[in-house]
Formats: C-alpha cells, sequence, structure tokens
C-alpha cells in the first residue's frame, strides 16, 4: 500500500519534471505560433546550445577564469551559437520554403534535426558532459508529517522558476512589443503582415532566435540533470505530445501540458508500472497525446481548427 | 539520344497502360532483372569481383533489398497518400515479431479461463505474411486518427505507435518466448523444403519477395486506389466531391503500407540479422526509412530503390574514400558527417526538387527522349 | 505485286487487298488515344455494308458524292464504297468556304455529301439551296448534330450497320453489290479532283480508275513500295496529292494509311507512327526546319556546338554518303558518329527515323533545305506533276537527286518541250477531261493527244532531268531572243541567305539585270560578325562591303546558269541594291509576298534606266508608308554593279 | 439551344438559411432547379452564390430549410454522398490534383463507377485490367469531347489556366452526374476561352442532357446561355426567373449597379 506520502513525492516530482517538458514545449510554441512550423529540431537545438555551453564553460575554466566569469561568458557564446543557427535556419532552410505546405516544413525541420545533432557533435563532441550549474540535493519537506518527508530537488525548484520567467518574459514580448504583436500579425496570415510592412525574414529569424535561446535555457536546467549528451534530444522530442495535450498554439497549454505530461506518467509508472512491466514512461505522453487527438483534436488550450475550403 | 520512339504506337489501351510503354525501357530493365537474378548469383558462386569476398552481398544487396521494401511500404503511405508516418520501423517490428512468434508458435495462455490457445509453429512463409497482415492491422488501428487530424498531429500519432511498440517488445517477455537477453533468434528459413542459408540464397529470396511487391505496389498505386490516394493526397476536398471516401481512401493506404513494412520487418529479422532486439525497429530506423522516401522521390516506386540505395552506399563512401585519399575518419566523424549530409540533402532536396532523385531521374530520361532537343 | 489488267478498278484491288494482305492493317487511326486499326479484311467488310448502306440511300452509278472534311477513316471509306458503287466520290478541301464548297458541289451536281463534322454539315446546309440535286448529308463526327433534323441527315456508322443488317438479311442485295463491283470498269470515271481555284473556278479534273491504278502501280514499283510500309494520311483530301500517294498506292501496294488524331498532333503522331512514306511541299519542310533550329538554339551551349559541328559534317559527306559516292574514311567515321548522337536521334524526334522515300514537290526548293535532309540521312526526292497527270510527270530515280531538278520522266511517262519552252507530257494517268467542260479540256490538250503543263522548263543535258523555270506565260526573252525566266532567277538568288527579294528585269532588253533586297537580319548578323558599323538599314543597303558579298552570290548564280545551255544567255549581267525593303504596304509585293515586277519597274523607272544606260549610281526618291501609316519620302543614291558574265557556249534556246 | 424536355424538377432548395457565427451567408433562400435545364445562380461578389452551392453538394450544412434532390428531402450529409447521389461539382479556382495527368485526374472522376477491389487492382489482371480498360475508354471519350487530345498525358500543373478548368470539367463529367454544379467556369478566362466554355456548357446539356447549374457575377454570359437565372444579393434571392424576365428587372439593375439597400 502506497501512502499519502509517496503519492505526493510522486505527483511532486512529476509536475517538476513536467516543466522540464515545457521549457522545450515552449520553443516548439514559439516557432509553430508565428510561423506554423512543427519544429522537430527543437529537441536538436537544446542539444546543440547545451554541448556549446558546457564545453566553453569547461574550456573557460581550463582557462582559469573565475567561474562567474566562465559562466557569463559561456552563456554568451552559447547564445551567439543558436543566433548565428537561427539566422542559417531561416535562410537556408524556412526562407526558400516560404508558403509551402506544413508538412514540407515539418519535414524540412527533421532535415535541420540531422544537421544540428551531427554538427553539434562534430563540433563539441560526443561524449556526455557534466554540467554544473545548479545545485543537486534536495530538500525534505514535511518530515514531521511524513516518514522521510517529501523529497524536492533543488534543481527541479529552479526549473520551475526559470519556466515561470520565461512564461512571463515571452507573455510581455508577445504582448508589449512591437516584434511580439509583429509576430502574431504573421502567425496569423503571411501576407497581411508582409503588407504591414512587417519583414517576415527578420519575424522568423526572431522567432527561432528566441526558440534558441529558450532551448538555451533548457539545456541549462536539463544538462544539470542528466549532464549533455545526445539522449537529451529524445527526452525533447516528448515535448511533441505535451504540445498536443496543451494545445499546439497556446503558452499556457504548454505548461500545463508538461504538468500532466510528467506528473501523469511518473504516476503511471509508480502506481501501473509494477502490474504491467516497468519503462511506462518511455511511450505514456505519446499515447496520452493519442487520445487527446482522439477526442479533442485542438488540445486543451489550442484554437479550434476550421476546415476552409 | 537512346531513346529511338518513332514507330512505337500503341493500338489498345493494355499496351498504353503498361509500366513501361516504350521499348528501350523494357529492355533496359530486362538486363538489369537479368543481372540482378542470374549475373550476381553467378559472380558471388565463383568469387568474382566484385564478389570475392560476401561483403557486398551481406553488407549492401541485402540491407538494400530489405530496406527499399520497406521503403515502398513508407512511400505509399507518405509518398502517395500523403499521409506522414514516424512510426514506420515499429510496423517492421511487429512484422517481425509476429512472424517470429508464428514461427515458433503461438501460446496464450487464458489462465482465468483455464485454458490456453496454441497455435503450432508456421512454416517461414506464412509467418512472414501473416507478420505482414499483423503490421497491416496495427497500421489500420493506428491510421483511424488520421481521419481526423491532419499531418502534423499524425506524427505524433505514429510516433506514438513508434515508442508504445518499442516498448511493447522490449518489455513484454511473451513476445520474445521470454527469452532472458530480450534478444531472439529467427527459426530456420525454409521454403518448401528448400532451406536458405547462403549469403546468396538469402540475396535471392529477398529478390523474389521485392520483385513481386514492387510490381504489385506499382500496379495498386497506377490503379483505382493509387489515383484515389493521389487525389486525397492533392486536394482531399475535391476528392471527397468525387466520391471518395476519406476513410476507404487512408486506411487501405495504411494497411498496404504497413503490411509491406511488416513484411519487410520480418525479413530483415529473418533473413538479415538472424537474431534481434527491439533496438533494430528504433525510430531511427523510422526517420532512416522517411529519409529514403524523401531523397528517392516521394511518390515514385522507382524513387524507393533509389533512395534506399544512397543511403546504404553513402556511409560506405565516407568510410571509403577519405581512406582512399589516406585521410581516414573515425567512425564518430562518419556518423555525423552521414547526419549532416543527410540533413542537408533533405532539406535542399525538399527546396529545389520535393520529387527527390527520381525525378531528377526522369528529367535525365527526358532530355534522352528529346535528343538533341532540350524540350 | 503485279496488277494485271484484271484490277482495273479500286473496288476490285479491295477486294483483292482483303484476300491477299487480310489481316495486315490497312487504316490507322489516332482516336481515343490509342491508334484504333483496320486491317484489309475488315476494311473491305465494313466498305460492303457501306456501299449496300449508300445503295439504299439511293446512291446510283454514275451519281456523284461529295466528300468534305479532313483525313478520316470514314472518309476513305466513302471513296472505296461510292466507287464500289460505280458511283463519282468528289473529295474537297475542308477549308472551302462556303461560297467555293457551293460552286464545287453545284457544278458537280453532288447527290450525296460525307461530311467530317458539324462544321462541314453547316456549311453545306447553309448553301443548300444552291444544291438541287442534293439527297442526303451523312457525317462522321455526331457531337453536336443531336438536334438536327435528321430527314436529310444520317450517321456513316448508322448507314454502315444499316447495310450490314440488309446485307445479312438478303443475299441478294449482296449479289446486286458485288455486282456491280464486277461491273466496274478501268474506263470509269475513278475520281472528279477540282483544281484549286487559284486562277479562274475551279475545275473538275476527271481521272480514270484505269488510269490512276497504272499510273500509281509505275511509282509504287519505281519506289518498291510494300504493305509493310506506312504513310502518314495528313494531306488534304481534295488534293491529287492524297489521293495519288496515299489512296491510290495505299490500296495498289497494300501499305498502311495512318490518320492523324487533330491538326494539332500532327508532329506527335508522326513521331509516334513512323511513317516509311512521306510527303511534304517544300514549305512544310521548311516550317520543320525552322523548329528545329528555334528549338536548338535554347540547347545549352556545348550541345548547340555539337549540333552544329555534326550538321557540318553532315554537308560534308552526307550527301555523298547517301547516294553512294566515295567518301574518305574519316569522314565515314564522323557521319557515323554523327549519325549517332545527332542525325538518327534528330530524325526519331521528328518521326522520320523509318522514312524509306520522301517527296517533296509543289514550288521550288531551296538548295540549303533541300540538302540539310538529305545530309542527315533522309532520301528526300521532287517530283513534278500536276492533277491532269495524276501527279507524277518526272520523279527523281534514288541516287540521281539535284536539288534543282525534277528528274526524268516517271514510268511510261512521255515529256517533249514545245518550242515556246512548254513542257508537255502523255502519260498513263492523265485525266479524262474536264467535268462538264468540254472548251476548257480542249485547251488543255495538243491536238496529238499532249497535255499542256503551262510549265516552261529544258531537259538539263547533264543529268538528262527536267527543270521546270516557270509559268510558261512569264517566260520572256532578251532582244536577241534568249530564252529567259525571271521567277527561276529571283528563285535562285532568293535562295542566298542575304538575298531577302529578288526582282529580275530583261524581257525584250539586251541582258539581264536585277533589283536585290538584302535580309536584314541575315546581313546585320554578317556585319556584326565582321564588325561593320552602319547607320542605317539604307546605309547598310549601300555598303560596299555588302555589295562584294553579294556581288559573290549573284556570280554564283550565273555560273550555274552557265553550266546549262538553255539560260547561259540569260546571266545577270548588271544589278543594284535596293535602299529599302520592298514592301506589300508600298504595293511592291503583293499580300502573300510575290513580287509585283511591273509596278516596280513603274515605281523606280529611274533606276532602271540607269542600270541599262550603264551609269553606275543613280539618284531615287520614293514614297513610303511607314508603321504608323504617315507617308513620307525617302531618297537615296543607289550604286550600280556590273558583273562578268561566264562565257557559255553558243546559247541554245534562240527562237528558231 | 434546346428547352428542358420536361418540367419535373430535379432539385428543390426551401427556405435555405446559413450563417457562419454572426455572418448570415443565406436568408431564407428558395428555388428549384428543373430537369435538363442550365439554371443559372448570378449576383454581385459575396451576395452568397458559392455558399448555396456549398450547402447543395454538402460542405455546408443549413441552419433552416431543407433541400429535396430526386424526391429525397435531406437535412445534412457528406460530400462523398452528394456525389454518391449523383452531383458533381468544378470549383472557381480550380480543384485539380496537381500531381496528377490530365488523364487520370479525369480517371479519378470515375471512382465511383469502379467496382474491382485492392487485391484484383494489384494484380491489375483479367477483371480488374478489363475494368481499367474501360473507364479508359469512357474518358478518352471525354477528353475527345472536350478537345484536350493534345494534353492528355501532360501533369496538370503545368497546364495554362484556362485547360486547367477544361480538365476539371471532364473530371466532374466523367462521374456522369445528374446534376452539374459549375462554380465560376468562366473566371479569369479571356473572351475566346469563354466562348469556348460555353459551348461545352451547351454541349454537355444538349449530349448527355446533363442538367446544370452554374454560377456567375458576370451577367453577359449566363444570359445566352441559361434556361432560367436566380439572382442573388447578399444571400437573399432577389429575382428568379428567365435570362430576359431578369434583366428588366429593377432590383436587378440596382444589385448590380451597387444601389444601397
Amino acid at each position: 500500500m502506497i501512502g499519502l506520502g509517496q503519492f505526493l513525492e510522486v505527483l511532486i516530482g512529476g509536475l517538476m519534471s513536467g516543466v522540464l517538458y515545457s521549457l522545450v514545449a515552449l520553443g516548439f510554441v514559439l516557432i509553430f505560433k508565428a510561423s506554423g512550423v512543427f519544429n522537430f529540431a527543437q529537441g536538436a537545438m537544446v542539444l546543440l546550445a547545451g554541448l556549446a555551453l558546457v564545453r566553453s564553460l569547461d574550456l573557460l575554466v581550463a582557462w582559469g577564469l573565475p567561474l562567474w566569469v566562465a559562466i557569463i561568458l559561456g552563456i554568451g557564446f552559447a547564445a551567439v551559437i543558436m543566433a548565428i543557427t537561427a539566422w542559417l535556419i531561416e535562410r537556408f532552410v524556412i526562407g526558400p520554403l516560404v508558403n509551402q505546405d506544413a508538412l514540407t516544413l515539418f519535414m524540412s525541420t527533421i532535415g535541420v534535426t540531422f544537421i544540428l545533432e551531427g554538427a553539434a557533435q562534430m563540433i563539441f563532441g560526443s561524449d556526455a558532459y557534466p554540467l554544473r550549474l545548479f545545485p543537486m540535493d534536495a530538500w525534505f519537506l514535511f518530515e514531521d508529517l511524513f516518514p522521510g518527508g517529501i523529497l524536492l530537488n533543488k534543481l527541479d525548484v529552479w526549473g520551475g522558476f526559470i519556466a515561470g520567467i520565461l512564461v512571463a518574459g515571452l507573455a510581455i514580448f508577445f504582448e508589449r512589443t512591437k516584434t511580439g504583436r509583429a509576430l502574431r500579425a504573421v502567425a496569423d496570415d503571411h501576407l497581411a503582415a508582409q503588407s504591414v510592412g512587417i519583414p517576415i525574414s527578420w519575424i522568423w529569424f526572431v522567432v527561432w532566435l528566441a526558440a534558441g535561446l529558450v532551448a538555451l535555457v533548457a539545456a541549462t536546467v536539463w544538462g544539470t540533470k542528466l549532464g549533455v549528451q545526445f539522449s537529451i534530444t529524445f527526452l525533447a522530442l516528448k515535448a511533441l505530445p505535451v504540445l498536443i495535450i496543451g494545445g499546439l498554439t497556446s503558452i499556457p497549454g504548454a505548461i500545463v501540458g508538461g504538468f500532466i505530461v510528467g506528473a501523469g506518467e511518473k504516476i503511471a509508472e509508480v502506481f501501473l508500472g509494477s502490474y504491467i512491466g516497468g519503462g511506462i514512461e518511455y511511450w505514456f505522453a505519446y499515447v496520452l497525446a493519442l487520445v487527446v487527438l482522439l477526442v479533442r483534436p485542438q488540445g486543451l488550450f489550442g484554437e479550434r481548427i476550421i476546415e476552409r475550403i | 539520344m537512346l531513346y529511338r520512339e518513332a514507330g512505337q504506337f500503341k493500338t489498345t489501351y493494355a499496351e498504353d497502360m503498361a509500366i513501361f510503354p516504350i521499348r528501350q525501357d523494357r529492355i533496359a530493365l530486362g538486363i538489369l532483372l537479368g543481372i540482378a537474378f542470374v549475373g550476381v548469383p553467378l559472380l558471388a558462386t565463383f568469387h568474382i569481383w566484385p564478389f570475392n569476398s560476401e561483403y557486398l552481398l551481406w553488407a549492401i544487396l541485402l540491407p538494400f533489398l530489405i530496406l527499399a521494401l520497406a521503403a515502398i511500404g513508407v512511400n505509399i503511405l507518405v509518398g502517395y497518400c500523403g499521409q506522414i508516418s514516424l512510426g514506420s520501423g515499429a510496423f517492421m517490428a511487429i512484422g517481425a515479431y509476429s512472424a517470429y512468434k508464428l514461427g515458433t508458435g503461438v501460446h496464450i495462455p487464458l489462465a482465468w479461463f483455464g485454458f490456453a490457445i496454441s497455435i503450432p509453429p508456421l512454416p517461414v512463409l506464412p509467418s512472414i505474411l501473416l507478420g505482414g497482415l499483423m503490421a497491416a492491422i496495427a497500421g489500420i488501428l493506428f491510421g483511424i486518427p488520421s481521419l481526423r487530424i491532419k499531418g502534423l498531429y499524425l506524427a505524433v500519432a505514429t510516433l506514438a505507435a513508434q515508442f508504445f511498440f518499442d516498448w511493447v517488445f522490449l518489455r513484454v517477455p511473451w513476445f520474445t518466448n521470454y527469452a532472458p537477453s530480450g534478444s531472439v533468434n529467427a527459426p530456420r528459413l525454409d521454403f518448401f523444403g528448400l532451406a536458405v542459408n547462403t549469403p546468396i540464397e538469402r540475396y535471392l529470396l529477398c529478390l523474389i519477395f521485392i520483385t513481386v511487391f514492387a510490381v504489385l505496389a506499382k500496379n495498386l498505386v497506377r490503379g483505382n486506389l493509387g489515383r484515389q490516394w493521389m487525389a486525397i493526397r492533392d486536394m482531399d476536398i475535391a476528392a471527397e466531391l468525387i466520391g471518395i471516401r476519406p476513410l476507404y481512401a487512408k486506411l487501405t493506404a495504411f494497411a498496404v503500407s504497413s503490411f509491406i513494412i511488416g513484411v519487410a520487418g520480418a525479413l530483415w529479422a529473418f533473413v538479415y540479422l538472424g537474431s534481434w532486439e527491439p533496438l533494430a525497429f528504433s525510430i531511427d530506423r523510422s526517420l532512416q526509412l522517411l529519409f529514403m522516401v524523401i531523397i528517392g522521390g516521394l511518390g515514385s516506386i522507382m524513387g524507393s530503390f533509389v533512395g534506399a540505395a544512397f543511403i546504404l552506399i553513402l556511409p560506405i563512401m565516407l568510410n571509403l574514400i577519405p581512406t582512399q585519399l589516406g585521410v581516414p575518419l573515425s567512425t564518430e566523424t562518419i556518423t555525423h558527417l552521414e547526419f549532416i549530409i543527410f540533413g542537408s540533402l533533405i532539406c535542399y532536396l525538399l527546396i529545389k526538387e520535393p520529387h527527390g532523385f527520381a525525378r531528377l531521374i526522369s528529367i535525365g530520361k527526358e532530355k534522352l527522349r528529346l535528343w538533341p532537343f532540350p524540350y | 505485286m503485279a496488277v494485271g489488267g484484271s484490277f482495273d478498278t479500286f473496288p476490285k484491288l479491295l477486294a483483292r487487298n482483303a484476300a491477299q494482305f487480310s489481316s495486315r492493317p490497312a487504316f490507322r487511326h489516332k482516336d481515343l488515344g490509342i491508334w484504333q486499326t483496320w486491317t484489309w479484311a475488315q476494311v473491305a467488310g465494313i466498305v460492303r455494308a457501306y456501299a449496300a448502306g449508300l445503295h439504299r440511300l439511293g446512291l446510283q452509278p454514275g451519281d456523284t458524292i461529295a466528300i468534305v472534311g479532313s483525313n478520316r477513316p470514314k472518309l476513305y471509306w466513302t471513296l472505296m464504297a461510292a466507287q464500289a458503287l460505280r458511283a463519282i466520290p468528289v473529295p474537297v478541301y475542308s477549308d472551302a468556304v462556303a461560297d467555293e464548297l457551293a460552286y464545287v458541289l453545284a457544278h458537280a451536281d453532288a447527290k450525296f455529301v460525307a461530311a467530317q463534322d458539324q462544321e462541314q454539315v453547316d456549311k453545306v446546309f447553309s448553301v443548300s439551296d444552291r444544291l438541287p440535286h442534293l439527297r442526303k448529308v451523312v457525317y462522321d463526327e455526331p457531337r453536336g448534330l443531336d438536334d438536327y433534323d435528321h430527314d436529310r441527315l444520317i450517321a456513316i456508322h448508322d448507314v454502315i450497320e444499316d447495310g450490314r443488317a440488309a446485307l445479312a438479311a438478303s443475299a441478294a442485295l449482296g449479289r446486286q453489290i458485288d455486282e456491280f463491283i464486277r461491273q466496274g470498269e478501268g474506263s470509269d470515271i475513278s475520281i472528279i479532283l477540282y483544281t484549286s481555284g487559284t486562277t479562274g473556278a475551279s475545275k473538275g479534273v476527271m481521272l480514270s480508275a484505269r488510269g490512276c491504278i497504272d499510273a500509281a502501280t509505275d511509282t509504287v514499283r519505281f519506289d518498291n513500295l510494300t504493305d509493310k510500309d506506312v504513310a502518314l494520311a495528313y494531306l488534304p483530301l481534295a488534293w491529287v496529292g492524297d489521293h495519288y500517294l496515299n489512296y491510290a498506292q495505299g490500296i495498289i501496294a497494300g501499305f498502311c494509311m495512318a490518320c492523324p488524331e487533330s491538326g494539332a498532333t500532327i508532329e506527335q503522331d508522326r513521331r509516334e507512327i513512323g511513317p516509311t512514306f512521306y510527303f511534304a511541299p517544300p514549305r512544310g519542310f521548311e516550317a520543320m526546319l525552322t523548329r528545329v533550329m528555334i528549338r536548338i538554339e535554347d540547347a545549352a551551349a556545348i550541345k548547340r556546338r555539337m549540333f552544329g559541328y555534326f550538321l557540318g559534317i553532315a554537308r560534308r559527306y552526307g550527301e555523298s554518303i547517301l547516294t553512294g559516292k566515295p567518301v574518305p574514311l574519316s569522314g565515314r567515321l564522323l557521319y557515323a558518329l554523327g549519325r549517332l548522337i545527332v542525325y538518327e536521334p534528330l530524325k526519331n524526334v521528328l518521326g522520320l527515323s523509318r522514312v524509306r522515300v520522301a517527296y517533296t514537290a509543289g514550288e521550288a526548293i531551296g538548295p540549303d533545305l533541300f540538302a540539310f535532309y538529305r545530309s542527315i540521312g533522309l532520301n528526300l526526292k521532287q517530283l513534278y506533276g500536276q492533277t491532269e497527270a495524276f501527279l507524277y510527270v518526272t520523279c527523281q530515280p534514288d541516287g540521281e537527286i539535284y536539288s534543282d531538278t525534277v528528274g526524268p520522266a516517271a514510268p511510261n511517262v512521255d515529256i517533249r518541250i514545245a518550242e515556246t519552252g512548254e513542257v508537255q507530257f502523255r502519260s498513263p494517268g492523265m485525266f479524262v477531261g474536264y467535268f462538264k467542260d468540254q472548251a476548257k479540256t480542249a485547251e488543255a490538250m495538243t491536238s496529238d493527244g499532249y497535255v499542256k503543263t503551262g510549265d516552261a522548263g529544258f531537259f538539263d543535258e547533264k543529268t538528262g532531268h527536267l527543270k521546270i523555270i516557270d509559268r510558261a506565260k512569264d517566260v520572256g526573252r532578251l532582244a536577241d531572243g534568249t530564252m529567259f525566266a525571271p521567277k527561276y532567277l529571283e528563285n535562285k538568288l532568293k535562295f542566298f541567305p542575304n538575298i531577302k527579294e529578288a526582282v529580275v528585269y530583261g524581257d525584250s532588253r539586251d541582258f539581264v539585270c536585277a533589283f536585290l533586297n538584302i535580309d536584314p537580319v541575315a546581313v546585320a548578323n554578317w556585319a556584326e560578325r565582321n564588325n561593320i558599323a552602319y547607320g542605317s538599314y539604307q546605309e547598310l543597303a549601300g555598303h560596299p562591303l555588302v555589295y562584294d558579298m553579294v556581288a559573290k552570290d549573284v556570280a554564283e548564280v550565273n555560273r550555274s546558269l552557265a553550266e546549262g545551255k538553255v539560260l547561259a544567255g540569260a546571266q545577270i549581267r548588271r544589278f543594284l541594291i535596293l535602299h529599302k525593303e520592298l514592301d506589300a504596304d508600298d504595293g511592291e509585293l503583293t499580300r502573300t509576298q510575290k513580287v509585283r515586277r511591273g509596278f516596280i519597274a513603274e515605281r523606280y523607272a529611274p533606276l532602271v534606266t540607269a542600270i541599262y544606260d550603264g551609269s553606275h549610281e543613280a539618284d531615287i526618291s520614293t514614297e513610303v508608308t511607314f508603321e504608323d501609316g504617315r507617308k513620307g519620302v525617302i531618297a537615296a543614291r543607289v550604286k550600280i554593279r556590273d558583273l562578268q558574265t561566264i562565257g557559255a557556249t553558243e546559247p541554245l534556246g534562240k527562237a528558231a | 439551344m434546346r428547352a428542358p424536355d420536361t418540367n419535373e424538377i430535379l432539385l428543390q432548395v426551401e427556405g435555405v438559411s446559413l450563417a457562419f457565427g454572426g455572418v448570415k451567408a443565406l436568408r431564407d433562400v428558395s428555388f428549384d432547379i428543373r430537369k435538363g435545364e442550365i439554371r443559372a445562380i448570378i449576383g454581385p461578389n459575396g451576395a452568397g452564390k458559392t455558399s448555396m452551392l456549398n450547402v447543395i453538394n454538402g460542405f455546408y450544412h443549413p441552419n433552416h430549410g431543407a433541400i429535396t434532390f430526386k424526391g429525397r428531402t435531406r437535412a445534412q450529409m457528406q460530400p462523398f454522398e452528394a456525389s454518391r447521389g449523383g452531383i458533381a461539382r468544378t470549383f472557381q479556382n480550380v480543384a485539380l490534383f496537381k500531381g496528377m495527368s490530365a488523364l487520370d485526374n479525369i480517371m479519378a472522376g470515375r471512382t465511383l463507377k469502379m467496382r474491382r477491389g485492392l487485391l484484383w487492382q494489384m494484380l491489375r489482371y483479367g477483371p480488374a485490367l478489363a475494368e481499367e480498360i474501360e473507364h479508359r475508354h469512357r474518358v478518352e471519350e471525354i477528353i475527345d469531347f472536350l478537345e484536350i487530345e493534345a494534353i492528355r498525358k501532360v501533369p496538370v500543373a503545368r497546364l495554362p489556366y484556362g485547360l486547367q478548368k477544361r480538365v476539371e470539367l471532364g473530371r466532374a463529367l466523367a462521374m456522369e452526374p445528374d446534376l452539374l454544379l459549375l462554380d465560376e467556369p468562366m473566371a479569369g478566362m479571356n473572351l475566346e476561352e469563354k466562348e469556348d466554355m460555353s459551348r461545352f456548357i451547351i454541349d454537355v446539356n444538349n449530349h448527355y442532357g446533363t442538367t446544370i447549374a452554374l454560377i456567375e457575377h458576370d451577367m453577359a454570359v449566363v444570359m445566352d446561355l441559361s434556361h432560367r437565372v436566380a439572382v442573388l444579393d447578399h444571400g437573399v434571392k432577389i429575382a428568379d426567373g428567365t435570362p430576359d424576365e431578369v434583366k428588366e428587372n429593377q432590383a436587378v439593375i440596382d444589385a448590380y449597379l451597387g444601389v444601397a439597400h
């Protein structure tokens, strides 16, 4: 019999790891909102950002720079890398494919995924690199209520905190800034946007840059949790079901979706896994998404999809 | 230039609708088949270059044939019917494991009812085909969402299939006959009493399979069903208007596609790998197949062959050429290079030639037909 | 195959073919996307039913049935069915306007009309009040005719079905049809072909069955055509060419007549069917060549260069190889290579690669044009003929091909040149007379039974071939009586790329002289290549170097004249290059771009005087009409060039 | 031009209203289409013409009103059901299958008529081949009818607009429909093309006896083409009758001159 304590612990742990999915999902949403592109490459971007950061960090530290300087420089360097990436993608892939059907764009991002993964590992190496930006130890709450208390990783808290900031930031970006509003215009109607005189290529660059930075942030958290390595891309893939569940176009959806998936799969793992064999986490999110697709294709927060003739 | 079409006229629709209406093409095909069915085996039996080692057969031709078959399956779904799929690997797995179970005897203990369903081991051929059938059924199940959801969403649905089945075959020991290692061995291959062991025999077996399936697939895509698929792909609304039922069109596409992929999976496991683990059918495989059809040519049976050949040969070239040049690359670098090249190629083709190498080839052919004129 | 006297009508031949080539293809028609095919046996059956049907509709021996439309099997079968009933088919040009149609149908007392489609039916009905004899109109394509009243209109298909049913019902009818066929005699009028009415009202040329068959039999032997051959039947039904080359030869040799799908698809259809016997008028071949050159222009540079290079090779060796003259080995090898990568593919794309025999006729063909096709290995030959002869008067045997002759007399044709220089002939195919026009018939014949062609010509003593130089009435004589043929000279001049138009004078003058127009495009290119600066057409035309270049061309013409005796005296002594282009808007050309010699002579009188009084330049000012219709005057000082005429042996052709 | 043989009513639209959210596309529209006639529905842009067609062949489901086709009254149905019922249609901006040849596009129109199942087609032998050939033959007749032999095997994407429209008409004809809906068949055509298209429409009506309902906003074209004309404006039927009657109708004139309502 599993105690309430354990349940809460699992739940909280799940919610927290859900936040990590959200971090990647946010990147997807950004790009999808603005360009209708379903960006398969988000995971690869996380990997790239992570590798750029951790490798430069190691180097700078090896040069004997104080850690905080190294961190700032390292993050700066990674950010630059993501900017270049964003520019290249817009210039050579998405730009030429403007006004192509969604499927083509999607497949092109699969292409991008491979380029990024190949390039990133070729340049920065393909081992697992430990990253230490956040404390890894944990708090134990309510020890008086439950035996052993409820374990809560500080890292997860950090992640949630950062995710919160990101969401707030993005919300402000979309609502307040000119570019932000432009983005929404583009999302609604490319031609309209062009006619208001917003250079679409610029818009898209910004979007991909933003997505890249989100990826960087995600990388810092994830890298700390798992170490920066290729397998990150697979975990990032999980952001897809997160999106489907939350709704492709909704930032809050991405967050909530993250929670649902995170909590759901942990709980399922713990409480069902024992019966049908472990590792449910591996597919739970996807099957859940599949179910959502069947009952509510637009997801929890997505806008209704209207058939046009 | 090589084409001499004057005087090749059609007096019946049958002639006009033939797969290869032009005589020169038929000749070329005949030669090709001759080489494949007679030339290669002969060279191989007498170990004449380039068959002096079994490397070519084992490492290139065999996988080429089987993956080309799978690619045909993927192409029917993605290329002809326009339904994206990232779960092809899973359907290969279903084919493989179903065939494995049927080949080794199925035993379903129904404890609660106090009895068990037992099917004795089937011969190899039926198990492979039934394996395909299983995949087809799974395909239909996972295709059902495609009626409500379009492209991108479907990608996720197929991903779900991918991961779910990865897990199933990894974690449900029943499928692996409780093999402790999780890796299983194919039953011994004999077809109507003929044992298939040597590479040549395996090669011929696969060659027969793909020849048959390629013809059947070609017949489908140029028939009424094929037109329905392409209609759905090009403009589903108009398609509905001329009486095409999306349900029927899409699900048949899923079924046929998965069937072929399933059979390919069974062959991959039985004939090529011999013993395997679920890893053999991971999402990487799915993406690899998807690349084959994009590079080879969406909506082209021939493209499936071209794509498969390219994707198999490129790594070998990457390995070979630098070594010849005296600058051997580490296996890692090669994999990364592969990634980059495939990725770039995908993007390039999607931008420049969405119909892949197949289209480039047919353009070249048109040029030859009109030679010396440019158009 | 021997065609004995027993086969003296087409229906009898058709019966023979049904037996002899029963399962060989007789007709193909690109229809509904494929080449629908009928064997000789089938055709014989259909025609018999068709004849029966027409008979039941009241078509009697001696009646005339007009046929209006493009090449369609059913219309060819109408010919056959009519002839089977000893009725007389009268094909009419499908593009004839209602009036012309009315004239011919009325003149021919057409009792029946076979029309291809709605368009033709409408035309016929629009003038039916002028056609007292018209009984019924049968049609091929029902499209759009559904709600026409059908008491005077019936689909050929229905006629055939009706006939078939009737034949099945009564053996008597069958015997009757066979009887008609048996009774048919070689002397029967097999067909009436109306000459296109360019000069006056068109005349109905009556041809006898035996005439047609004998003539065609000779040429079938001459080119040894067999049932293995295929011809693309795309020439107008009403033109003697189609009736002879395709219909008559087709039935005699038993080869296959292939009808294209539509005018728009002839190119494609020619490529598909790949004819082995092909005819096209010079302008046909010219158009084809132009298209070739245009398409090649768009090819990649290397390809263009390769193409050019091998055409050069072809020009150098092709002709000789084709006619079996000795050629250096290197030449043969290069040519063989050219065959592989240019000539054969090219001919193939044009659908000419299976052609064994190709003919051209109707007008003079440019030597370059002619040479081009010969050089890439197309056995292109010239023939000379006319409707009255049932086409053939002369034709070029393999191996004796010259661009400027039309060959020796065709088999069993007897040709003579009258003192007037007019070509006259007697031939197996020669016509019986003009329908309902004794007078004209008499005019066209000589007392001793030769047909007057109205063309002037002579036998080239080197080759023994006939050379046609002009319409007899246009041929003039110099003051000293030397024969001189302006059109002949003008054509020769115009064949040079630099010369666009040429007007030649000399009738009852001391010598021949020429007014020339340079071809602005060709000469401009030439000027560019040799960086010659010029401000205007006028300046270019007057440029001494241009004169030099043109002088060479003219000298070339003189040389060729000198080779032959007859016209050697008519060499061009002086020429000038006009300062302006001859223009239809100024009335210098007819709307069909023919030069109006007389008018030009008046308009440029000062130049004419100058050129004959030996002065070396002359001033001229002419009123011109500009593009926008404004009138203006351009004045110029035109130079005149003298030429050395090549001394020839005492010219013949002087009036005796 | 031939008048319809009967007054038998093929399709009856009764009090149909259609709204998207607040926008009222159609307001209580009623009219009928008689068997064998050419029926025009005209009106200025945004009059709700296309919406009307979409209601008839099941894209839109009317909020009110009923549609009786061949005596069967129905509330709702799916487009492919409409096609089964014998309603074919072309689109204002051509909706061909871009990846297929003209021939295949028209062949696709035969789908409903083809019976052989997957396995037969896979073997493409005996009955399956026979069926394919039989329908190819029918399609070739249509190609011949529309005079597009020359472009038979050209991918439609490469065809000029006018020809694409013709192919689309061919695809609709291939269904041998009882009712043929044409959505602005002459849109964006030059005069010559318009005349061709008019000829084809009349021929279709004569030759196959197909009932045709066509939408146009260009009145001139319609008047000498159709037997009866219904005029929509802002989703309301403002006139209905023979071309001449309609021409005289004041409301129509105003609507076209854009007089404020």
